[in-house]
């Protein structure tokens, strides 16, 4: 991410949880931000543009929805008396397209948080993700809904 | 009014909240082995905090305690996925007897292949 | 029913329906089998009493009790991460460590 | 309800005692641990108790506008739970590096500053 | 002329410390450079001599601890200054005698530091009115004849001598310390001359007289307490020559006379005076007889002296008391003349067994003559000094009472012994066939023989000048001991129809006959010796060993360093300091009052808890029963941490929102560490422990526990004074500017603890750092090359 | 609503009472700016002398106001006591932490002499200030809370200096004192959250006020308890075990400085809290007080007698020393608690000095064991000595400082009239006699005897760190010889300072509590 | 650990508990938090930080020491107190100054500087030993 990016988010943070977005905070939260982003140079990562905000929303959408959706399958599955057939776990392997740390990451994450699958490794050469499917289907319908849906949205955010 | 919409809203979401989070404890004893667990808990669970922590946001009407439960729900949103993956990734080691319970295992065939070489 | 009363009343029923949340996860603390498994219930413990500790505070009133309550949601992560890399040190030290 | 607390931190004091007895220098950090907790619960319970109301005066206002709870024991407890932390990294870290150097974490068997079977002082002049 | 005999006190230690210096300087000069101090000191004394003849006492005061009333009072009269007239004389030819004894030695210079240490404590315990002050002198005596005696200290037996010295003196020291306190706090005084009646008309007295007399008779080497001084031979000649003669076991005789205005004069002090006195005598003589290494001999019949001495000051009337002050001085000047004698004979001989020397006279003819003047001496042949001395001892008991005849049959069998000794050790060595030594004898240096010359012709003039001697030695002395003026009657005539003359005549007849049979009465001593089996010497060791047997023994028992016993030692010291003070004070009383049983039962209430809070101490005790059952430790890390939880519960339900916001994170943070840590420790799963003692530490932990609650109970029984919390709530916002009353306390009203706290958790920071530093140094550093000690050292 | 004067203090506080809190503060800051400066090369080596000379320009400033007119005290934040926290020095506490620090000093002078270059990292110097502070602090403190603080403190920076290089006998050793002494303090704090629920305060003049009108079955029981947490910080029989596992496992600077200070602090917290604050709870106490102080003097030295280690012996012969105190506090007439005080100043000093000695005997000869040893008579003369001198100190012997004590412990005793007085006293007597059969044996063994033959003896180390090391010792056991001889300031101070104890009016109104003297 | 994923996101963690950690000890004067519980997030977010990417890739990345650090916060502790020795008051008197910037007013006091030093000592402190418990040796 952007250090200056990051810097202003966290100022915004800092007025959020201060409750106060006075220009005086303001200027204290982006000093705090400074602060955090000289700790964190290293790690940051190199810098990225986000291209659209409005692919932002869009992927925010898809995840806020995909999120709900995967609780409430979660909660149909846990509550099925009969458990033997509703899971077929699985672990496959998803060949990644995209390739920066920052996009594989957000992939994993949403991959994780959204309705039968879970995120376990990436190898180590970063081309395959190993997912975790609780009611495993087919190996390409899997890959197909993944490529299809997130990650193609995570490569319209960045890029 | 908005002050009673806002209540009726906000008990909603912490009835649900607290609902997801029973759910979730619930499929953590429940499911047969670590990894549908996992799914239980990270799902269920974050999404039942996280509704808990909206229904403070909504139902306290001071804006800095919104901010910081709302902030709350985007911290959760970035962790849980993380330590899931963390503790699978760390599991998946350890726990040789919930391969049995896969239909296909693509991470198994590889951890051996890097194994032989 | 006024709104005080609806959220009293549903607070006091959070209360419960997460004290049974909590204590059916304990459960799992406490069977196991493996370190995995213990460390999944702890993590969903802690986001459990985070949700406990919101409750109270909107019970209450008392809104101070959100930061204890954010707190327990970094310092729950902080815990996962950390019982998660002890299972992956133990996992290369001693490979046939089951439980 | 002070009485159920007195009872309660009289079970922490004992399962701590009865794991400082134990020789396993872990088992034994744990038991200090518990020790704390309970002389922490003592203190507390020994400044009396007041259910829910945190003794923080509310904004605006000079004084609390009812009864608090006691916040001296409060502030003592903290200072003593932080000291004790402070004191279980280090005895924990300790305890490791014993391990390491010893390689045992039973008291039993660590007896190299009080060796066994030293022999008997010199009878000489 | 207080600074002045301060001085004479404190000389001594200065040239003391000087000496190794000196030595360096003036290396085979260092003996007569020194000798310069006892000398002068001597010198000053005899100015002292005209005024304390005509005024009776001289006394002095310098302020040392005016605080607690204490001065270093220093006290001369006719008593002490016999005593440091001979200390510091015999002293300046001994410190003479050393220089050349020791020549060439690498530790001279610290061996005549230690001799003038060694005299000047010794001066100081002689001219000290302060008991005090003669306590703290006493023990330098002990200290630096320790020195002295295991000077030679690579071997076992000089140690052995020193070691056991120290001990017997210094137990000795203790009674005394103890016996002057005692004094003190009955008198209120410690200036032994403004004493009087009181501490004999006290009832503490035969206490006191218990540990003056453990005191002087330690010192003094009386029997049982004895064995201690042969043993000191080990040291060089000259110490023994000294030690023997005027200082350390005179300190006793000194003590006995100095106390008798005082503490004498009772029965009890007659009678245990005499016995012991008595018994050393004749024990003395009769092992002086048993030797036949002249330095042993001689040391015996040290024992015989001062049992000699203890005696006649047990006796207390004036001829006794004239006789112990005489024989002090005689025997001074011929035991030290002796010893130097036999020193220069080994030194010259290389040998000093009586069996196998012989003939010395032609070949060390002024030895001879010093040794013939001491012997004579020692027999008790008139114009010698010991011969008044001898008289006056008949004197005091011409009363023909039965205790007075068996006290005088005593005194013959001893001086008869101690006659026939002197004659053993002139006749055989010097006039017996010339005999073959180890090194070829001939004349010591001249160092080495003004001693034994100078010592013999001094007390060949004294015994001349019969009224001098009368008037400055014994009538002074005499009335310091007794009290009250003496006349003195010493004359040079021989009288024949004195029963005295007789007395004398029969005991040289004794001595002679002694002097014949000696080597018989040598193997029947020897006999008796061996069929007796032990000795106190050898008690001595086996009370020693066993004294380190058992000390091994008991620290053994003690500190077996398994801490898990060292923690239930405490634990049970707590079950005792939580259980006990309530017990034997009705402290329970306020939780069972005494009603009766009904209404009792009625006041028994089921407490006012919420469900909540029944729910938060069931997960109390859910926690504290999954750490107790917990098989693994990251059963037991979660199990604490589920615990820890409960308790930041407890404290989030009744109203301390930062203590649970605290407990919450350190909780989870010792959760982290513990797993970072346990990573890399194995724990033994289950307790390990056998089972009676899972049932000793549980019933020690239930009763820590139930104490616990127990007085936390009592506690809560009475009201909080709240006044400190009230001022804190009251003044929180207006004067402190704080709402949370809490962080209030922690960083202004209490700051200062929080500082404190802080300083606990960077130290712990430092401290883990220290711990993870993997750098193994040994504790003593290593050294690159080390090279192998010489195995002989000295 | 409260009003200011009820709360703080109106009068402005002159700068020239600061000394009474000064040292303690120097030695904190100073502590952290070491910790800063650790990586800078051997500055912090000068940085800590110069704080610790500051300590000492300080207290005795402290001392010499104290002695000329009375108790000295601060209140922190200008809250009127008991509701700030007060720290109040009466002679012995001034004059306890002044020896203290010049302890320290020479501990400080003494470790240059042995510390490599790459030991600058170690926080060694931070340790010792910060173990330095906890001290001042248990000695002025005037708060009980305050004191379990200032024992953390010092417990911690004993910690870190403990386990310094970490050897395995010193993790062994670490861990029996840690745990000990971790649990000493929790009993402490034990104590304290009782003695605050009967009593409500924790500020000592006030518990002087409220104390005798509690519940004296409670009162008892709490004192019971800091007669055991102050019994085994004090290494008193039979909690003492920690003592001799842990004294002999470390370098010999840090041995020295623990034996100087630690138990001493302990000591004189019971001095205070039993004799001082609840002497009504100590009169019950007295058995107890007479048994443990027999017990710690007639075992202790056995101990010395049997150990062959040498440092483990004097770790022994400090508990000797602390029975002795314990008999001042068994007989708290006016010689028995200056004996008690005289006593604790006395082992501060004789103590470290003894176990820089040991460090001194140690590096020269290669070993640790004293059958191991010898020789040490012929070759090095200081050294014989120092230890000798030493070990009369601590036997009691006159004309050194140890015997000063002792007969005033002895007048204590045997001033009580009663069999337990002469009882103590013949204890007195005994644990003297051992003790020195405890010292001959190992200055015989040690010195007089020839070395064992194969002994190996490291060379000489550099010439300029033996100044360092004898420098340090030497001037500690020169303050041991003079203040023996020359004791009458010492018992000027006793003179003023015992009946403070006996008769704390003077310190209560120093201290000046809300609401006037009680 | 080993993980991209999670060496991706922990600095964003990182960053928001820190700031997260300032807050709580800002305002523990008023409210639950202050120096301590503040010092601990932080120290957390660091203990994140070195598992995530290494024990030695989070002290380069803090770049002081952190013992130096916890010195730091120990020293600014004490000088806050010390600063009362110019008021005439006793250690530790708290000072209050009230900076007028704008329309607000800033309250600056010694209790608060004592705070912050509180807030740095359980930093630096937790964060040295977590840092070197959690991989390479200390300094
Ligand atoms: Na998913
Ligand atoms: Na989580």
């Amino acid at each position: 991410m952007n250090p200056a990016m990051t810097v202003v988010v966290l100022a915004l943070i800092w007025a959020a949880i201060t409750g106060t977005f006075s220009g005086l905070n303001l200027l204290l939260g982006g000093a705090i931000g400074i602060l955090a982003v000289l700790l964190l140079r290293r790690s940051l990562g190199p810098p990225r543009r986000f291209r659209q905000l409005r692919n932002i929303a869009s992927l925010t959408v898809l995840f806020l929805y995909e999120l709900g959706a995967s609780a409430v399958r979660v909660a149909i599955v846990v509550l099925t008396p009969d458990l033997k057939s509703a899971l077929q776990p699985a672990i496959i392997a998803f060949p990644l397209t995209v390739k920066s740390d920052a996009e594989i990451t957000l992939l994993a994450n949403l991959i994780t948080l959204t309705p039968g699958t879970l995120s376990v490794d990436v190898s180590e050469d970063r081309s395959l993700l190993y997912v975790h499917a609780l009611a495993f289907g087919t190996r390409e319908g899997l890959i197909a809904d993944i490529a299809g849906g997130f990650e193609a949205k995570v490569r319209e955010v960045y890029s | 009014m908005i002050v009673d919409i806002a209540t009726y809203a906000g008990c909603l979401l912490l009835l649900l909240g607290a609902l997801f989070s029973l759910v979730a404890a619930i499929g953590v004893v429940r499911l047969p082995d670590l990894f549908t667990r996992m799914h239980a808990a990270s799902k269920a669970g974050a999404v039942g905090g996280g509704l808990v922590l909206l229904a403070v946001a909504l139902l306290c009407f001071d804006v800095g305690v919104a901010m910081r439960a709302i902030i709350g729900v985007v911290f959760l949103l970035l962790t849980t996925p993380v330590s899931a993956h963390l503790l699978a990734k760390a599991s998946y080691r350890t726990s040789g007897q919930y391969r049995v319970n896969m239909v296909v295992d693509e991470l198994k065939s590889k951890s051996s292949q890097n194994h032989r070489a | 029913m006024s709104a005080a009363d609806i959220l009293s009343w549903s607070t006091l029923i959070a209360l419960i329906i997460l004290g049974l949340a909590l204590l059916i996860s304990v459960v799992r603390i406490i069977i196991g089998p493996t370190l995995g498994d213990r460390v999944l219930a702890l993590d969903l413990m802690t986001v459990i009493a985070m949700g406990l500790v919101g409750t109270i505070a909107i019970r209450t009133g008392l809104m101070l009790y959100l930061d204890i309550a954010i707190a327990l949601a970094l310092l729950g992560f902080l815990a996962t991460v950390a019982l998660a890399r002890y299972i992956m040190s133990r996992a290369a030290t001693q490979p046939d460590d089951a439980p | 309800m002070d009485y159920v607390l007195a009872i309660l931190v009289g079970c922490f004091v004992a399962l701590g005692v009865y794991l400082l007895l134990s020789r396993s220098v872990i088992r034994m950090l744990i038991g200090m641990t518990i020790l704390g907790n309970g002389v922490n619960l003592l203190i507390f319970t020994a400044g009396r108790l007041t259910r829910e109301i945190a003794p923080i005066v509310p904004a605006g206002l000079d004084q609390p506008d009812g009864p608090i709870a006691n916040p001296l024991p409060q502030a003592l407890i903290l200072t003593a739970i932080v000291i004790g932390f402070a004191m279980f990294s280090f005895l924990l870290v300790l305890a490791f590096r014993a391990y390491q150097s010893l390689d045992a974490d039973n008291t039993d068997t660590m007896r190299v500053a009080e060796p066994v079977n030293e022999p008997n002082p010199p009878l000489s002049y | 002329m207080d600074a002045s005999i301060a001085l004479v006190a404190i000389a001594p230690f200065v040239a003391a410390l000087l000496a190794p210096f000196i030595h360096r300087l003036a290396r085979p000069y260092a003996g007569w450079v020194l000798a310069l101090v006892p000398a002068g000191i001597f010198l000053f004394l005899l100015t002292l001599i005209a005024p304390v003849v005509a005024g009776g006492a001289i006394s002095a005061r310098i302020g040392w601890v005016p605080a607690f009333d204490l001065d270093l009072s220093f006290f001369v009269d006719g008593l002490s200054l016999t005593f440091a007239l001979t200390i510091s004389g015999i002293g300046t030819l001994i410190v003479l005698y050393s220089g050349a004894y020791l020549k060439g030695h690498p530790h001279l210079g610290r061996f005549l530091g230690f001799l003038l240490a060694f005299m000047g404590a010794m001066l100081g315990l002689v001219l000290a009115d302060n008991m005090l002050a003669l306590f703290m002198f006493w023990e330098l005596t002990s200290v630096t004849s320790f020195l002295l005696i295991g000077f030679d200290h690579t071997r076992q037996a000089a140690r052995r001598g020193a070691i056991q010295a120290l001990v017997l003196t210094n137990i000795g020291g203790m009674a005394l310390l103890v016996g002057a306190i005692l004094v003190h706090q009955l008198t209120g005084c410690w200036d032994m001359s403004a004493l009087g009646d009181d501490v004999r008309a006290n009832g503490f007295y035969g206490l006191t007289l218990a540990l003056f007399l453990v005191a002087a008779f330690t010192k003094s080497a009386q029997v049982p307490l004895h064995f201690w001084l042969p043993n000191a031979m080990e040291a060089p000649t000259p110490v023994s020559a000294f030690l023997h003669s005027a200082t350390m076991v005179q300190g006793g005789v000194y003590l006995l006379a100095r106390t008798t205005p005082w503490l004498g004069g009772t029965e009890a002090w007659t009678l245990i005076l005499v016995c012991f006195g008595g018994a050393t005598l004749l024990w003395g003589g009769l092992g002086a007889l048993r030797q036949t290494d002249l330095k042993q001999m001689l040391a015996q019949t040290t024992l015989a002296s001062l049992g000699l001495s203890v005696l006649l000051i047990g006796l207390g009337t004036e001829a006794a008391i004239a006789a112990m002050l005489l024989y002090f001085v005689a025997h001074a000047l011929y035991k030290a003349g002796l010893f130097m004698v036999v020193g220069a004979i080994d030194h010259e001989a290389g040998t000093r067994d009586i069996t196998i020397l012989g003939g010395l006279a032609d070949r060390m003819p002024v030895t001879f003559i010093g040794a013939a003047l001491a012997s004579l001496a020692m027999i008790g042949l008139p114009l010698t000094l010991g011969y008044f001395a001898k008289e006056e001892m008949y004197l005091g008991l011409m009363h023909w009472q039965w205790s007075d005849i068996a006290v005088l049959a005593v005194l013959l069998a001893g001086n008869a012994m101690l006659a026939g000794v002197a004659m053993l050790v002139l006749v055989k060595p010097f006039l017996g066939p010339v005999l073959p030594t180890p090194k070829l004898a001939h004349e010591a240096p001249i160092a080495m023989l003004a001693g034994p010359i100078v010592l013999g012709g001094a007390g060949i003039v004294a015994s001349v000048m019969t009224d001098w001697l009368g008037h400055t030695l014994v009538e002074p002395g005499a009335a310091a001991i007794l009290g009250e003026t003496v006349s003195s009657h010493l004359t040079l005539t021989i009288n024949p129809a004195s029963p005295l003359l007789w007395l004398s005549i029969a005991t040289w007849a004794l001595g002679y006959l002694v002097y014949r049979q000696a080597a018989v009465l040598r193997t029947l001593l020897r006999r008796f010796e061996a069929g007796l089996g032990w000795t106190a010497d050898t008690v001595f060791d086996a009370v020693m060993f066993g004294l380190i047997r058992f000390s091994g023994a008991v620290t053994r028992l003690l500190h077996h360093g398994r801490l898990e016993i060292y923690l239930a030692t405490v634990f049970a010291g707590l079950a005792l300091a939580l259980i006990a003070p309530l017990g034997l004070l009705n402290g329970y009383d306020v939780l069972l009052p005494n009603a009766d049983l009904g209404n009792w039962s009625a006041k028994l209430s089921w407490p006012q808890l919420q469900p909540y809070e029944w729910g938060v101490m069931a997960l109390a005790l859910i926690g504290l029963g999954a750490v107790l059952l917990a098989t693994n430790r990251l059963v037991a890390i979660l199990a604490l941490g589920i615990q820890g939880t409960s308790v930041a519960l407890i404290f989030l339900l009744f109203g301390a929102p930062d203590l649970a916001f605290t407990q919450f994170m350190v909780e989870v943070l010792s959760v982290v560490i513990l797993a970072l840590v346990m990573t890399r420790l194995r724990l033994d799963e289950l307790d390990q422990r056998p089972l009676e003692d899972l049932a000793r530490d549980g019933i020690l932990a239930l009763v820590c526990g139930a104490g616990v609650s127990l007085l936390l109970m009592v506690v809560l029984s009475g009201t909080l004074d709240t006044r400190l919390s009230d001022l804190f709530t009251a003044t929180s916002v207006p004067i402190a500017h704080g709402h949370n009353i809490v962080n209030v306390i922690l960083v202004d009203y209490r700051g200062f603890d929080t500082l404190g706290e802080i300083s606990v958790v960077m130290a712990a920071g430092i401290a883990v750092m220290a711990l993870l530093r993997r750098r193994n140094k040994p504790a003593v550093p290593a050294s690159p090359a080390p090279r192998r000690r010489r195995k002989a050292e000295s | 609503m409260v009003e200011v004067p009820q709360a703080m203090i109106e009068t402005a506080t002159a700068a020239a009472d600061w000394v009474v809190v000064l040292p303690l503060v120097l030695c904190l800051m100073g502590a952290a700016a070491a910790l800063m400066l650790r990586k800078s090369g051997g500055l912090t080596f000068i940085f800590a002398v110069l704080i610790v000379c500051a300590v000492i320009a300080c207290e005795v400033t402290l001392l010499l106001r104290v002695f000329d007119s009375g108790p000295l005290s601060m209140t922190m934040g200008k809250w009127l006591p008991p509701f700030g926290i007060s720290f109040a020095a009466d002679i012995f506490g001034a004059g306890f932490a002044l020896t203290a620090a010049v302890v320290t000093l020479a501990v400080l002078v003494y470790a240059q002499g042995e510390r490599g270059a790459e030991d600058g990292r170690d926080g060694f110097h931070s340790m010792v200030l910060l173990l330095l502070a906890g001290v001042t602090g248990s000695f002025l403190t005037g708060d009980l809370f305050n004191l379990y603080v200032w024992f953390e403190v010092m417990l911690i920076a004993s910690f870190g200096l403990i386990v310094l290089g970490g050897r395995p006998a010193q993790l062994d050793g670490a861990v029996k004192y840690g745990f000990l002494n971790f649990l000493a303090t929790t009993f402490f704090l034990l104590a304290l959250g009782l003695l605050y629920g009967l009593l409500g305060t924790l500020n000592m003049a006030d518990i002087l006020r409220v104390a005798p009108s509690a519940n004296p079955a409670a009162i008892a029981g709490v004192a019971a308890l800091l007669l055991l947490a102050f019994g085994m910080k004090a290494a008193a029989f039979p909690v003492n075990a920690w003592l001799p596992a842990a004294y002999h496992t470390p370098p010999a600077v840090v041995s020295a400085l623990f034996a100087g200070l630690l138990t001493k602090v302990g000591i004189y917290a019971m001095l205070r809290s039993l004799v001082v604050l609840l002497p009504a709870s100590r009169d019950l106490l007295e058995p107890v007080l007479v048994a443990i102080a027999l017990a710690t003097l007639l075992i202790a030295p056995l101990g010395a007698i049997a150990e062959t280690n040498l440092r483990r012996a004097i770790g022994f012969l400090v508990i000797g020393g602390v029975g002795s105190v314990l008999v001042g506090i068994a007989v708290p007439s006016l010689a028995g608690v200056s004996g008690a005080g005289l006593y604790i100043f006395h082992a501060i000093l004789t103590m470290t000095a003894l176990y820089l000695v040991a460090g001194l005997i140690e590096s020269r000869t290669g070993q640790t064991d004293s059958r191991q040893m010898g020789g040490l008579y012929a070759a090095s003369a200081p050294l014989s000595v120092l230890f000798f001198v030493l070990v009369l100190a601590t036997a009691g012997v006159p004309p050194f400082l140890g015997f000063w004590p002792k007969l005033l412990l002895l007048q204590a005793g045997l001033g009580e009239g009663s069999w337990v007085g002469g009882l103590v006293a013949a204890a007195l007597v005994v644990n003297a006699v051992l003790t020195l059969i405890a010292g001959s044996r190992l200055w015989a063994h040690i010195f007089w005897r020839a070395a064992p033959a194969g002994a190996l003896m490291p060379p000489a180390p550099p010439r300029h760190t033996i100044w360092l090391r004898y420098g340090a010792t030497g001037a500690l056991a020169a303050v041991v010889v003079a203040a023996g001889l020359w004791p009458n300031g010492l018992f000027e101070a006793l003179r003023v300072g015992a009946p403070d104890l006996l008769d704390p009016s003077r310190y209560v109104a120093a201290i000046g509590l809300a609401g006037g003297a009680p | 650990m080993n993980s991209l994923i999670f060496r991706t996101i922990a600095p964003l963690i990182v960053a928001v508990m820190l700031v997260f950690s300032i807050y709580v000890c800002l305002r523990g004067h008023n409210e639950p938090g202050g120096g301590f519980i503040g010092g601990l997030i932080a120290a957390s977010a660091m203990a994140i930080l070195g598992m995530s990417g290494g024990a030695g890739e989070a002290r380069r990345a803090l770049r002081i020491d952190p013992l130096a650090i916890a010195g730091f916060g120990v020293f600014i502790a004490g000088l806050s107190g010390l600063l009362s020795l110019f008021t005439g008051t006793p250690f530790m008197t708290s000072i209050w100054v009230y900076l007028e910037l704008g329309q607000t007013t800033v309250p600056l006091s010694t209790p608060m500087v004592f705070d912050i030093g509180v807030y740095f000592v359980v930093f630096g402190t937790i964060s040295a030993v977590a840092l070197a418990l959690e991989g390479e040796e200390g300094p």
